[in-house]
């Protein structure tokens, strides 16, 4: 299936990449997060705080489906 | 009023206080967050925020009703600012009115935290060496 | 900047969050003290407050130094009005500032609370009814 | 010995006294708000809550001297 993958903040800054289509059988957004971490080794040194699918906060073992927007937020400032 | 807003621009403490005002409320509580001159040692210049605003919207009005469900208060209302900043502007702003004083700075409180903890907003800070980093992005990198 | 002022004219916020204005300050918590349409079923018209000035000012000063050393935090002021005052006047405020915001909260309500305790101030409420009468003191009466 | 009393906001509307000068022998402000509730039979409804002796804050046990000025002070507002 085809999902699509947004990198905010750092991870923008780490990937390089602010939006890509990936080709993947991710089943969630943990698997997917893994399988990029593998693409871009610069994500290895993080762990994602926060995840959304679709504009809507999600959790890390939400069911993707094919056509999906997965956002990948890193750790939010915190005061 | 309620409501939770984003803005480019400098925020007016005054209107936002104005929206709170409730003539059947005897306490208001407000937080600012100022930008701070330092952080873990280093001078700070200005920062940035980036924000996605789709979702931190979303999120932070949820945050808003939860306030005024869970404490009770009659009003409650934020807004966040984006983009670049000097020191000592308001980066965000968080005002509650209510009959008394206790769940307002409850509700207040609940609202900053539940802010930080929650909104897809992220903070990078500029410092007088030159360097720039996303501030908790070290700390959480040694978590992993 | 610390300190404790008593006012017969109307309080001006924003002159109080500049007292505090700190750029080595993060956080900045207010509380107001607004005057209520309504008290315990009655509706209330205007309000007046007696303070007995000497004493409150020395109190008032001691509290602020007292929750700057429990809490930690770099400033804090407080303004409480004096006299005739008609709804929807700020009746106290007080500020706090401070690197982080949990101990601006606590600093905040530490003090409005031993304001609202210890000083020497007295507020008697005009009805809608004609009547007037000075807060708590029916219930002070029953307790005897 | 003489004290100067002072009464404040529903004390002084209830006495419809400011200030009087009491030769007492009452050794304490508890002792003294006694003598003066007996004297102003409007003081009995109400327990004063704070009392000042020469402008500082004082407890109900504190030593009376001669010339003192004792103030009491109705409940406050509480909020």
């Amino acid at each position: 299936m085809n999902i699509k993958v947004r990198y905010f903040a750092a991870f923008r800054e780490a990937t390089g990449i602010a939006t890509e289509i990936l080709e993947t059988s991710a089943a969630t957004p943990a698997a997917l997060f893994s399988e990029c971490s593998a693409r871009h080794a610069a994500l290895q040194n993080y762990s994602a705080s926060l995840v959304a699918v679709n504009d809507e906060m999600s959790d890390w073992e939400t069911r993707l489906t094919d056509g999906d927007e997965v956002l990948f937020f890193p750790p939010v400032a915190g005061g | 009023m309620n409501g939770f807003e984003i803005t480019g621009q400098p925020i007016d403490v005054d209107t936002l206080r104005n929206y709170l005002a409730d003539r059947s409320c005897g306490a208001y509580v407000q937080f600012d967050g100022w930008v701070r001159d330092h952080n873990e040692g280093q001078q700070v210049l200005r920062l940035e925020y980036e924000v996605y605003e789709p979702l931190a919207i979303k999120e932070g009005k949820r945050i808003i009703i939860e306030a005024i469900e869970r404490f009770g208060v009659n009003n409650a209302y934020a807004i966040h600012r984006s983009g670049l900043m000097e020191l000592s502007e308001v980066a965000v702003v968080v005002g509650v009115s209510s009959p008394h004083r206790s769940e307002a700075f409850d509700a207040c409180r609940y609202i900053i935290d539940q802010a930080k903890a929650r909104l897809p907003i992220w903070k990078k800070e500029y410092y007088a060496s030159g360097d720039a980093e996303w501030v908790n992005c070290q700390r959480c990198a040694s978590t992993v």
